[in-house]
């Protein structure tokens, strides 16, 4: 039922997009960033799988021409993926610091001195 | 590996890229500790930066001859894993003229603001580490235009953004910066995950990752996936290139970031953004010759270039101003490539490449200022052409240069575009790409407009009190300025000669996708097309300037025997004689000076409620812009699914 | 061969100097002021002054002191009249006057629009850097002005582009040269049915262009203190007031240019009279008698005419130039 | 040649700035009188200039208030050489009704050289023209001195 899983992935893709549009709070705008990736890292690994098929780890005797394993490069992606998702959020959450110190306030609808 | 093979120019793309993010290594591993140096906080690490970004810079341009001149398509297998069953399995660098014609635009602008940010960042903590950021960046948007792997595309994405939103911020104190780090961070992360889900689901057909492969397969084997893919990828670069309905965040960052930061911000993302749409839609998917893609880009191009100079005639900040500018431009680049003509292809990238000059030198300038009276509001500035005559007469030649003034390079560039789309519009018998016509020409216009606000409110006019003690920049801001106004006088005199070597190789390439699969080892079919650059119009601006120099001197010898320059002036002493004071009706002793935002009252009044739909529409809340993505994600979907 | 470059040069500097170039321009601008003065007056049941007024006026202003203000900034203050006055000389020489078009090859009808903006931009920036609070809003309704008259000048000349571009076959045309031999072979443009509105919108833009009555809110002597040229005294201003001639010579010859070519006989003197008797008609019909009869408009007011009953003409005769009408 | 042309040019070609200083409106209405198609004074090539830069003779009107008088003396001394200044009704030449009075301070010929009056109380439109005619004639003697 690998098909679940491509719906799965976009759930909770659209569900991060819904709560980065509908939520007013500068964490909760992140929490959405986050999720969003997941989808995505949900997404990628599932591209990679192969029912029935075994870890991509091999010697150089075992590989025969009826090996059967998982796509290895989507784990790889995935890897890089999930690395670069945690570098956003760190980044994000630090931001949202600082914009708490300097605003006061973590309401999106306050933080709009740019605008026009 | 010997010496000889070393300096193989095959080798050059990759050293271009390493030695950047090399740099920031190094840099980073030298400590914060600042130097002692007050004109120079960081040291010795701002000059590894300048050399890295220098060395940069030569490595892509002694690749002007076998790329450009000779044609050649250097195609670069990491660790030599080239092709293993027609599969391509290594990573790799495919550097054509259109990669390299970008490469070299980003190289320019990355060293020219390297040398301007050794005296601009003197005032600011924490230094050393811009640097390390400086060179991110740098690599980042190298790295993207030269990379022949779409994944690899989608790190250098990340790295860049990570790299843009750090820096951003990096003067935490400046009003707004940590506002517009936030909201280019969430959309940003918006485009980098639509960017990824795109390239996974290409993956998922197609099992590569190499763009020449992708170019091979794709087309004829569209599915609703791969246009699924297609509206994530696309949106994804133009969040990227900050067009339409992107550009409220381009004017956050641009604001809030240092003026040095901006110029990669303005001149150096955003072609990032171009060039991933271009080889998205005439390399990988191969869409341009159907109408319906040609109109998108067309009307997202138009659309961008009059909302956001109309956004921009309303602004009071200097900085602000400068940035929907930028996407102004950006929006002329992106109406000329979608034309899909060869003209139209070597007008855009004839832009883009003018538009990296002058709007970095207009940035540069707008720094200058900062750097010396600590603001950007042009209601508080004012004549300060009598305290900084150089950086005026630069600030001139860049804003003559966007707004089109011959002989200056953005008339020989929106030339060309107004040609492109004329001629677009009689071949195709479609009166709408008149109309594009109609509207960069307008838009022209009003951008002249936002700049005349800009000199008078800024450097003409009256001098407010607080700015008696200001003095000219120092000279190494002046050199990177003056580098950048060479250019743009050189590019917009030599319009032919430019063309020749630059733009049309890389407008070559882009027509040419079979050349670009087959570099890579990969079979294609695509016939060589035939590529004509003609011209309908006709324009010397050497010849113009010549008549106009004999003019001027028959003026000049006219004026100097009448003693025009004989004139009553207050002498150094003389405070107090009315002659020499303004007329101000006959009151005595007042300031006042014409600026800011309503100058041009006139236009505004009768356009008032598109400018009050446009300010309520623009609401600054990250939540608003956040949805205006999601609905172009929705919108592209929708439209993909029905034209491709 | 030396002799035959050197006698092409001297022929080139004498068209630049005098016939089509500054000899010209000045005589002929200057008397085209003269006579609208005349002219208003006349309309006006007033004697008017001499027509040699504009003429009187120049070289008064030039023998008077010129003051630069301690708050202006004295280069650009003082070279500003004079590049504007070269750039215009320069437009001049690019528009063919019938049969001749030694300059004509060298810039289109697009790039004249864009260099028109040179005179304009050279005026602008002096005013601004006269410092003057008076010179800053005259300065912003001369930009707004050239905004207002951009639009419909693009939609003509866009129209003009295609009709001629249809008559050749091409599509296309924006070279001024092929436009002035076309008009001589087939006569002028004027004959086409989509040219007529395309040259009644071009003759509405002339005294907005020009910025007369009652298009010249920029100068606006009653209420903004001649705006523009608040500051300016002595010979600057006389080169001012010349380039303001220059700039209604260049304009209603471009009219002439555009839609009543053809006419000429070949001799060069011959057709500048002729060319310069058009350009009297032109000046007299679409300066003089609107300044007569008008009062002068808001700024929102020139920038409303000329974007809705302006371009409304000029677009109706593009869309009937596009469809070969 | 030129010296001759540009003196000539000077005497036809006179611009004038009005300064109300303080003046009840009768003398300016005049002075607008002598510009309709009645008295045309256009025709001798006199113009009313916006901005005391561009003028060649500055008319004053008006019984010179305390109010006025630095900005009357300011706007003078911005025309530039050669000029002429007129005064026109009585006002500015002896403070007329007004003499007296705390807050006037005509004559204005106490504080600046005036070359010609233009005395009424309003002066007919005929006196006016005559008065700047003759203005132009010292303009053109001024212009040749230098």
């Amino acid at each position: 039922m690998i098909q679940f899983n491509y719906v799965c992935a976009f759930f909770l893709i659209v569900l991060g997009f819904y709560t980065i549009v509908t939520k007013y709070n500068l964490v909760k705008t992140v929490i959405g960033m986050s999720i969003m990736d997941y989808g995505v890292n949900l997404l990628i690994i599932s591209i990679g799988y192969t029912p029935g098929g075994t870890a991509p780890i091999f010697t150089k005797g075992e590989l025969t021409q009826a090996s059967y394993f998982v796509d290895p490069i989507p784990q790889a992606l995935t890897l890089t993926s999930i690395v670069i998702g945690a570098c956003v959020t760190a980044m994000s959450m630090s931001l949202v610091m600082r914009l708490h110190e300097s605003y006061g306030t973590l309401d999106t609808r306050e933080i709009r001195r740019l605008r026009g | 590996m010997n010496l000889a093979n070393m300096t193989d120019y095959h080798h050059f793309p990759i050293y271009s890229v390493m030695v950047l993010f090399l740099g920031a290594f190094i840099i980073a591993a030298c400590g914060s500790k600042p130097s002692k140096d007050p004109k120079n906080p960081a040291g010795f690490r701002a000059w590894i930066a300048l050399c890295a970004t220098a060395l940069s810079l030569f490595f892509l341009g002694s690749l002007v001859k076998p790329v450009m001149l000779e044609g050649e398509i250097i195609s670069y297998w990491m660790g030599s894993r080239a092709i293993a069953g027609g599969y391509a399995i290594g990573i790799a660098m495919e550097v054509d003229a259109l990669s390299l014609f970008f490469a070299l635009l980003i190289a320019t602008a990355v060293f020219v603001s390297a040398i301007y940010s050794i005296r601009y960042m003197v005032h600011d903590e924490c230094v050393p580490q811009y640097y390390v950021l400086y060179c991110m960046l740098a690599g980042g948007v190298l790295g993207l235009v030269l990379s022949g792997d779409i994944f690899n595309m989608f790190i250098m994405v990340e790295i860049l953004t990570f790299a843009a939103v750090a820096l951003t911020s990096f003067r935490t104190k400046v009003y707004g910066a940590l506002e517009a780090a936030f909201k280019y961070l969430v959309v940003g992360c918006m485009g980098s995950t639509a960017i990824l889900t795109g390239v996974i689901m290409l993956y998922a057909q197609y099992h590569t990752l190499n763009l020449a492969q992708l170019a091979n397969l794709i087309p004829g084997t569209m599915n609703n996936a791969t246009k699924l893919a297609f509206a994530f990828l696309y949106i994804g670069f133009s969040t990227k290139a900050f067009i339409v309905p992107f550009h409220p965040l381009a004017a956050d960052a641009h604001g809030a970031a240092p003026a040095s930061i901006s110029v990669l911000i303005s001149g150096v993302l955003t072609k990032s953004g171009i060039y991933g749409i271009i080889r998205l839609t005439y390399f990988l998917f191969q869409t341009m010759n159907l109408g319906s893609m040609q109109f998108m880009l067309v009307f997202i191009g138009s659309i961008s270039m009059f909302v956001c100079v109309t956004m921009a005639l309303a602004q009071h900040d200097f900085k602000r101003l400068l940035a929907y500018h930028s996407i102004s431009q950006i929006g002329y680049v992106l109406a000329a490539v979608g034309l899909s003509t060869s003209l139209g292809i070597s007008a855009g990238l004839y832009h883009a490449m003018n538009h990296t000059l002058f709007k970095g030198l207009l940035f540069l300038a707008a720094g200058a200022v900062l750097h010396e009276t600590g603001t950007t509001d042009l209601g508080k500035l004012g004549g300060l052409s009598k305290k900084m005559p150089h950086t005026t007469v630069l600030f001139l030649i860049g804003a003559f240069s966007i707004s089109g003034v011959p002989p200056f390079n953005g008339f020989a560039s929106k030339w060309m575009i107004y040609q492109a789309t004329y001629q677009k519009a009689v071949e195709s018998n479609n009166i709408g790409f008149l109309l594009v016509t109609v509207i960069a020409l307008v838009t022209s216009t009003l951008t002249l407009a936002s700049f005349v606000k800009v000199s008078q409110s800024v450097f003409f006019g009256q001098m407010p009190k607080e700015y008696e003690n200001v003095k000219e920049v120092p000279f190494g801001m002046r050199l990177a300025m003056g580098i950048l106004a060479c250019l743009c006088i050189v590019t917009g005199l030599f319009p032919k000669t430019v063309t020749g070597v630059l733009t049309e190789p890389a407008a070559r390439a882009v027509a040419n996708v079979g050349e670009y699969i087959t570099a890579m080892g990969f079979k294609s079919n695509l016939p060589a097309p035939n590529v004509t650059f003609a011209q309908v119009g006709v324009w010397e601006p050497i010849n113009w300037l010549l008549i106009l120099c004999i003019a001027l001197l028959a003026l000049t010898i006219v004026a100097v025997a009448g003693k025009y320059d004989r004139v009553s002036e207050r002498t150094e002493d003389d405070t107090v004689d009315t002659k020499y004071q303004l007329f101000y009706g006959g009151e005595k002793n007042v300031y006042s000076q014409v600026g800011g935002g309503d100058l041009f009252w006139g236009f505004k009044h009768n356009w008032r409620h598109y400018f009050d739909f446009m300010h309520n529409l623009h609401s600054g809340i990250v939540n608003d812009y956040a949805l205006w993505a999601v609905v172009a994600l929705a919108l592209a979907i929708v439209y993909m699914m029905i034209v491709l | 061969m030396t002799a035959n470059i050197f006698l092409n040069g001297l022929q080139y500097l004498g068209y630049i100097l005098i016939f089509p170039g500054f000899l010209f321009c000045f005589l002929c601008g200057m008397l085209l002021v003269g006579i609208d003065r005349k002219l208003v007056a006349r309309m006006q049941k007033r004697v008017g002054p001499p027509i040699l007024q504009p003429f009187y006026d120049f070289f008064k202003l030039c023998g008077k002191e010129t003051i630069v203000p301690a708050a202006a900034e004295r280069t650009t203050f003082l070279v500003a009249p004079i590049v504007g006055l070269a750039a215009l000389v320069v437009i001049q020489l690019f528009i063919p006057i019938h049969g001749f078009t030694a300059f004509s090859g060298m810039a289109d009808i697009i790039v004249i629009l864009y260099l028109l903006l040179i005179p304009a931009l050279a005026a602008i920036l002096g005013a601004a850097a006269s410092g003057s609070p008076y010179a800053g809003i005259g300065l912003s309704r001369e930009m707004v002005t050239i905004i207002a008259c951009e639009l419909p000048l693009v939609l003509v000349l866009l129209a003009v582009a295609k009709t001629v571009g249809n008559a050749l076959g091409t599509g296309l045309c924006f070279s001024m040269s092929e436009i002035a031999e076309y008009q001589l072979q087939n006569g002028s443009l004027i004959t086409k049915l989509s040219m007529i509105p395309a040259a009644i919108a071009f003759a509405m833009v002339i005294p907005g262009e020009t910025g007369s009555h009652p298009f010249d809110t920029a100068e606006a002597e009653t209420e903004i203190c001649e705006g523009m040229h608040a500051e300016y005294s002595g010979a600057p201003l006389a080169v001012f007031k010349l380039s303001h001639a220059v700039k209604v010579l260049t304009l209603t010859s471009l009219f002439v240019a555009l839609f009543f070519g053809g006419i000429g006989t070949g001799i060069i003197a011959f057709d500048g009279v002729i060319v310069f008797a058009l350009c009297v008609v032109a000046t007299a019909l679409f300066i003089s008698f609107v300044h007569a009869v008008t009062a002068r408009l808001k700024i929102e007011q020139v920038f409303k005419y000329y974007w809705t009953v302006v371009s409304g003409l000029a677009l109706v005769s593009l869309v009937l130039a596009w469809y070969g009408m | 040649m030129f010296k001759k042309l540009i003196a000539e040019s000077t005497a036809k070609s006179p611009w004038l700035f009005h300064i109300n200083s303080g003046s009840c409106n009768g003398c300016d209405i005049e002075l607008v009188a002598v510009l309709t198609p009645r008295y045309d004074v256009e025709r001798l090539g006199f113009k009313l200039a916006g901005s005391p830069r561009q003028a060649d003779i500055v008319v004053v009107t008006g019984p010179v208030t305390r109010q006025s008088l630095d900005r009357v003396l300011s706007a003078i001394s911005q025309v530039p050489e050669p000029r002429c200044i007129v005064t026109m009704g009585s006002c500015p030449q002896s403070g007329n009704v007004f003499k007296g009075s705390y807050s006037v301070c005509a004559p204005l010929s106490k504080y600046v050289h005036v070359d010609v009056d233009i005395a009424g109380c309003a002066p007919k439109p005929e006196a006016i023209m005559d008065g700047l005619v003759k203005a132009t004639e010292i303009l053109k003697q001024k212009r040749g001195q230098k």
